[in-house]
């Protein structure tokens, strides 16, 4: 340990003839000018901007790859990732809850397989109602598909439009083109749910009344 | 470049008595001289440490104001297997520009101690919080009491290792705090 | 001014101004007035929004310092039981019609914050969101494009929180006063009253 | 007798009144907008603005003061305005008009404060105590700078002293009624209610002072009657000052130009205090209006 | 208002729930400033209002309260950074920078200089994005709203940079213990942080006709909240707040952390203590900052690894350091930002504990300071203090 390395440094203590100024009452004056000048406004939402490259918005998992071994669902602060039994899946998949999601991708750094992965897609806009904040909770699809919806509509939409939750644990993405991903939830957690038991039916008791 | 940088080998050769002779070591002596009962440490550069008994630290930190100006923080930790609290005021000096741990260790049940308001006014905003996150009462200080907390919390000192947070969400929020799904809160980190 | 009609449907028309409800309509979306209550860290992304950069008065929104005259309160993220209570208040004072919009995760499902013992973690319990966004927190542009959502709805006639909250009172009522315990407003307001 | 014509003048003039009102407030919000480097909102987006809270279901009323206050305040207004020679247009006219417009313009204040008190916030109650000293501040710059046009002109009846301007030139020209106007000016911004002034509404201070509790209809009421006043009060500055004009086109060019000043000035400069106003008033103000009152004796 | 009779009962349980409530005179009113106000974030003062005057005026945070404290120690020691960030929210990288000094100590990770550049720039362009929003809402409380606009539209050009550099606007998680979590995007990126700072310098002379030169700026804060050297020393006031009170203190100097040792700029002092001093203070360091900043780009980025080399860092969520404790602070806009952090040798942290700067001037000394103020100082105060109230509640 160095301890007599370096005195300490001095602290350049600037005049107080430097820090101070003239008040003045026909300087601001100057303001006016602007008046004339372009304003500086970015008109959103017709002109658009683009996120910058690798903006951290709404994930994308390749299936084929993920191996479900929970690393993200371990490193996440909030808790948003669940790993769910899907039919036909040898390995569980996350769920991402966009409600607890930070966006901070730590999951993304820690995907031993690089599965798990980020779109810039960031709007995500819905109404109120308990049905339509179902869409806040998905499995993430294919990045080749994001990015080909990227492409279709130049935003950065959400890419699900809606999720259908039908009988028996089957949930319908109807994406935004128009296509439909149909798969069954047989279960939670890391060990393989016993049976193909349905999952308890979601709770109503928590949302908002429907009209 | 870095001060950061600190092996634990050498944090265990620190701890003995011996004082390097440097400016943090002369202000150590200085101070233990005067009070006799404290234990001091030099950490590393501009960090030193002192450790006083609870009877004491009123007289100690009123000595200590001469050389630290600024009282920073009052941490507290709650070391709950010691069935102690450990208080840390961290002390700046300005003229020295030595940062100063002055640790001292209240048990957990009845925890009492003075308070130091009469040598920093500010410590009257530290203790109210030390008081409401973990119930440690500061003798004569005037408004302990609810500060940032709402009664329900406050009653229940949230930040002592004790407090059971989970089980309070659920008791407030109901079981299906979780609009989704509520298995998401039975695994474990 | 709200009646039962004869069919018993609650009607909230303005009776005496019904001729000119689709012009209404369109001032209301033309004009929203925001509440100036910054209730969580998402305050940080309106000043960009109201400012210079991307300027949303070009729609006619901006902060109003009083929520007499407010339309649009902005849940700006996370809500405290303690912030909730003056969110409920001043959503009371608000006159209809008025509308919620609900920044970022944490309104929707607790967010970060999912096993504090002090945040909120289910707005739409306690009082009607119109809209919510995504996002952590949400950028100018999502905020945006939830504003444009929710000037298609007043328009559609979708962004009826208000109405439901009427209708629902109970509902929400019973909510808030499980999370706050009983006659939280009589103990808030005789806390204040000691003042006196 | 009813005189159909006086009627038809006084309903045309009160609408192009108000429309002009509300597109003054709409230049306002646009033109510090462009200073303020954004692009701002629509012209008309004030009008948008008063149909909205027109259309809001009201159900809070403070008793009757509170709801006779804003419609007071509009009243006076009007008043004021009728008395006005507007372009070619004097509807009514009395041998003292100038004075009876000069206080006209402050009545609204008035009727806002009435139905502010009852409204019981403490927020409208400071704003109410703020708006009677600015009132009170204001007066003597205000008398003075008048004193000294009339004395020039040797008139109190607003038609005359716009004919007389059209004969001898502006009253601008004139030294001494140059400097009443510069005092006139900062008189005027006080009571558009704008910066350095708007110690009365300061949304940061006291959230709006009065209108804190004002919302739907009575504020709609209230945004008309800042209108009508907008238009009063510049139309009155023009009449004074810049000869009057012989039409409505004339007139507008006029006033647009006096609301750019106070448009300018209250982008620049942050609010006094109540106490900096009213000494600031009763400082150089009053120091330059003696000036300009002392020259033309 | 004044008339209304209260029972003595209740008189007494609101004295018990908070015991500095009084009973309060006849002649004086009160008013509750926020939390629903233009002029406070979401953070509550009780005034005791005497005309025009205030005589008593009582600090009511707590609205934004988290538990960040209780939280942190319930997380991995990474992910805790995504947490730790919200405390300061228009500098958020001055939490996670004392989080991860702190816990960089415990491990005892030299961090790599590449990194350290990284940290560096990056601190210093917090600070000038805080400077533009705090420009901006002295601005707003004072009642001139135009460099606000301003400042706030050239604001958006650091959030760019942030954006291209972090992938996050306002939330950045980009410092880690052990380093950065993204190299430098490119010599693009830095090319572009030098026009800005061009740029922003360039629209220094701007701000400082319209707000900083202005005669009713100064008429507004001169002799307004006065505190003295030994008042400030004993609130433990830090920052640019005490600069103004005439001491010298300034954590970049006086424990210099990365690169400020090497970097050459000044600190300005005054002595008044008002709070025409604070605003000129934070003028003058804006354009330290500016100036820090142009040093940084032209020391240019050092080459090498952006993060520690530690086999230990293959298993994040499971990263266990040795039992410790730490204690680092920096120089935030607002004051000495610290962060206390001991660790017991699990996978998370056995307690956290954040100093904010707001906590020592935004509670006591606010309380000082408001008595006797007018009612239209309350703002100016609030903002010359720069109050941050999420610091108090955390």
């Amino acid at each position: 340990m160095k301890m007599e390395s370096v005195e300490k440094p001095r602290v350049r203590v600037v005049g107080e003839e430097k820090v101070r100024i003239k008040k003045s009452f026909i300087k601001p004056w100057m303001g006016v000018k602007y008046l004339f000048r372009k304003p500086v406004t970015i008109k959103i939402p017709f002109e658009k901007i683009e996120p910058a490259p690798k903006y951290r918005g709404f994930h994308t998992l390749n299936w084929k790859t993920c191996v479900g071994c929970n690393f993200c669902g371990q490193i996440c602060p909030a808790r948003a990732i669940e790993m769910t039994w899907m039919e036909g899946e040898k390995r569980p998949h996350p769920k991402i809850d966009y409600g607890r999601c930070t966006f901070c991708q730590f999951c993304v750094d820690v995907c031993p397989t690089g599965a798990l992965g980020f779109s810039e897609n960031f709007y995500l806009t819905t109404g109120g109602l308990e049905e339509d904040l179902e869409l806040y909770d998905w499995v993430p699809i294919h990045p080749d598909k994001v990015r080909e919806l990227n492409e279709k509509f130049g935003d950065y939409r959400f890419p699900v439009e809606r999720i259908e939750k039908k009988g028996d644990g089957v949930y319908v993405y109807h994406l935004r083109d128009g296509s439909r991903i149909e798969f069954k939830i047989l279960g939670y957690g890391l060990r393989p749910p016993a049976a193909a038991k349905p999952k308890p039916a979601a709770k109503s008791s928590g949302g908002a009344p429907k009209e | 470049m870095d001060m950061n940088e600190k092996n634990v080998e050498e944090k265990v050769e620190e701890s003995r008595p011996e004082l390097p002779d440097t400016r943090e070591g002369r202000l150590v002596k200085a101070l233990i001289e005067k009070a006799p009962y404290a234990e001091g440490s030099v950490r590393r550069e501009r960090r030193v440490e002192f450790r006083v008994s609870v009877e004491r630290i009123h007289e100690f930190l009123e000595l200590a104001s001469e050389t630290f100006e600024m009282l920073m923080q009052i941490s507290v930790v709650d070391w709950i297997k010691e069935g102690e609290f450990e208080l840390v005021y961290q002390l700046w000096s300005v003229s020295e520009s030595v940062h100063a741990f002055v640790r001292t260790r209240i048990p957990r049940e009845n925890a009492k101690l003075p308070t130091v308001m009469d040598v920093w006014p500010v410590a009257e905003t530290y203790e109210r919080e030390a008081h409401e996150f973990f119930g440690i009462i500061f003798e004569g200080n005037p408004r302990l009491g609810p500060f940032i907390l709402e009664e329900r919390e406050y009653k229940k000192h949230p930040l002592r290792k004790d407090f059971n947070m989970l089980g309070h969400v659920k008791a407030i929020y109901g079981e299906d705090f979780d609009r989704y799904d509520e298995s998401k809160t039975n695994y474990v980190i | 001014m709200s009646e039962i009609g004869n069919d018993g449907v609650i009607s909230y028309e303005l009776k005496e101004f019904k001729l000119f409800e689709p012009l209404f309509k369109w001032a209301r979306k033309k004009s929203l007035w925001i509440v100036a209550f910054c209730t969580g860290c998402g305050g940080i992304e309106i000043p960009p929004l109201a400012t210079a950069r991307y300027d949303f008065e070009r729609f006619g929104i901006m902060p109003n310092p009083s929520p007499r005259m407010g339309d649009l309160f902005l849940i700006t993220g996370y809500v405290t039981p303690k912030t909730l209570k003056r969110i409920i208040i001043t959503y009371e004072m608000m006159q209809d019609p008025k509308y919620i919009l609900a920044h970022g995760s944490c309104p929707i499902n607790g967010g970060v914050y999912w096993d504090s013992y002090n945040v909120v973690k289910q707005l739409d319990r306690y009082i009607p969101v119109d809209v919510a966004i995504a996002g952590c927190m949400p950028r100018p542009e999502a905020v945006m494009d939830g504003i444009m959502e929710m000037m298609r709805r007043i328009e559609d006639g979708t962004a009826d929180g208000w109405k439901r909250y009427r209708e629902n009172y109970e509902y929400y009522r019973r909510n808030q006063d499980e999370l706050f315990g009983e006659g939280w407003r009589e103990k808030e307001a005789r806390r204040w009253l000691a003042w006196i | 007798m009813i005189d159909w014509k006086l009627i038809l003048e006084v309903i045309g003039i009160l609408l192009y009144a108000t429309f002009m009102g509300f597109i003054f407030m709409g230049i306002e919000r646009k033109a510090m907008a462009r200073i303020q480097r954004r692009v701002g909102p629509p012209l008309y987006q004030p009008i948008i603005d008063t149909l909205k809270l027109l259309g809001k279901k009201e159900s809070i009323s403070h008793g009757f003061i509170y709801d006779f206050g804003p419609v007071f305040a509009l009243g006076a207004s009007i008043a004021a305005l009728l008395f006005i020679p507007i372009a070619n247009f004097q509807l009514f006219s009395s041998n003292a008009d100038l004075i009876v417009v000069a206080y006209l313009l402050e009545v609204p204040m008035l009727g806002i404060m009435l139905g502010a008190m009852s409204s019981g916030n403490p927020f409208s109650a400071v704003g109410v105590q703020r708006g009677l000293l600015t009132m009170v501040a204001m007066q003597l710059p205000y008398g003075l700078a008048l004193i000294a046009l009339i004395q020039h002109w040797g008139t109190f009846k607003l038609s005359e002293i716009v004919a007389l301007q059209g004969a001898q030139g502006w009253s601008v020209t004139v030294p001494a009624l140059l400097i009443a106007m510069i005092v006139f000016d900062i008189v005027f911004q006080a009571m558009l209610g704008l910066e350095p002034f708007d110690i009365i509404t300061a949304p940061a201070e006291i959230s709006m002072g009065p209108m804190v509790e004002y919302g739907g209809k009575h504020a709609a009421i209230l945004f008309t009657q800042h209108a009508v006043q907008i238009f009063a009060e510049t139309a009155f500055f023009a009449v004074l000052f810049l000869g009057g004009a012989s039409n409505l086109l004339e007139l507008l060019i006029k006033q647009i130009a006096v609301l750019f000043i106070a448009i300018f000035v209250a982008s620049i400069y942050p609010r006094f205090t109540i106490d900096q106003a009213a000494k600031f008033f009763w400082k150089w103000p009053t120091i330059l209006g003696i000036i300009a009152v002392l020259l033309t004796v | 208002m004044a008339d209304l009779e209260v029972p003595n009962e209740l008189r007494r349980e609101a004295k018990e729930h908070d015991m500095y409530l009084h009973p309060i005179d006849r002649d004086t009113y009160e008013l509750f400033f926020g939390p629903q106000h233009m002029a406070t974030e979401n953070f509550s003062i009780i005034l005791k209002m005497d005309g025009n005057r205030i005589e008593k005026a009582i600090v009511n945070p707590g609205f934004l309260h988290r538990g960040f404290e209780k939280l942190a120690e319930g997380r991995p020691y990474f992910t805790n950074i995504a947490l730790l960030l919200r405390i300061c929210v228009p500098e958020s990288d001055v939490p996670e920078n004392i989080y991860s000094m702190a816990v960089d100590e415990i491990v005892g990770w030299e961090v790599p200089e590449r990194a350290i550049w990284i940290r560096t720039t990056v601190l210093e362009m917090a600070r000038v994005s805080a400077w533009m929003f705090w420009i901006m809402g002295f601005g707003n409380e004072i009642g001139l709203y135009t460099p606000g606009q301003w400042a706030a539209a050239y604001r958006e050009r650091f959030m760019r940079l942030y954006e291209e550099l972090t992938g996050g606007r306002v939330y950045h998680i980009y410092t880690v213990p052990g380093g950065v979590r993204r190299d430098i995007p490119g010599d693009r990126w830095l090319r572009q942080l030098r026009d800005t700072v061009e740029y922003v310098k360039g629209k220094m002379k701007d701000f400082d006709e319209i707000l900083f030169d202005n005669y009713i700026t100064f008429e507004r804060t001169e002799g307004v909240g006065v505190m003295d050297k030994r008042f400030a020393l004993k609130h433990a006031v830090t920052g640019p707040n005490l600069r103004a009170t005439g001491v010298p203190y300034d954590v970049r100097k006086d424990d210099p952390y990365y690169l400020y040792d090497q970097l050459d700029f000044e600190v300005p002092v005054l002595k008044e203590g008002d709070s025409l001093a604070r605003v000129l203070i934070r003028r003058y360091e804006l354009e330290q900052d500016l100036y820090i900043l142009e040093q940084l780009l032209d020391m240019g980025p050092p080459s090498g690894p952006y993060m520690v080399q530690d086999a230990r860092l293959k298993a994040l969520p499971r990263f266990k350091p040795p039992k410790g404790d730490a204690y680092a602070h920096v120089e935030s806009t607002k004051g000495d930002f610290g962060a206390y952090v001991v660790s017991d040798g699990s996978h998370k942290p056995y307690r956290v504990h954040v100093r904010g700067p707001s906590q020592s001037h935004g509670v006591t000394v606010l309380e000082e300071l408001l008595k006797g103020a007018r009612l239209a100082d309350v703002p100016v105060i609030l903002k010359t203090l720069d109050n941050c109230p999420p610091d108090i509640d955390r």
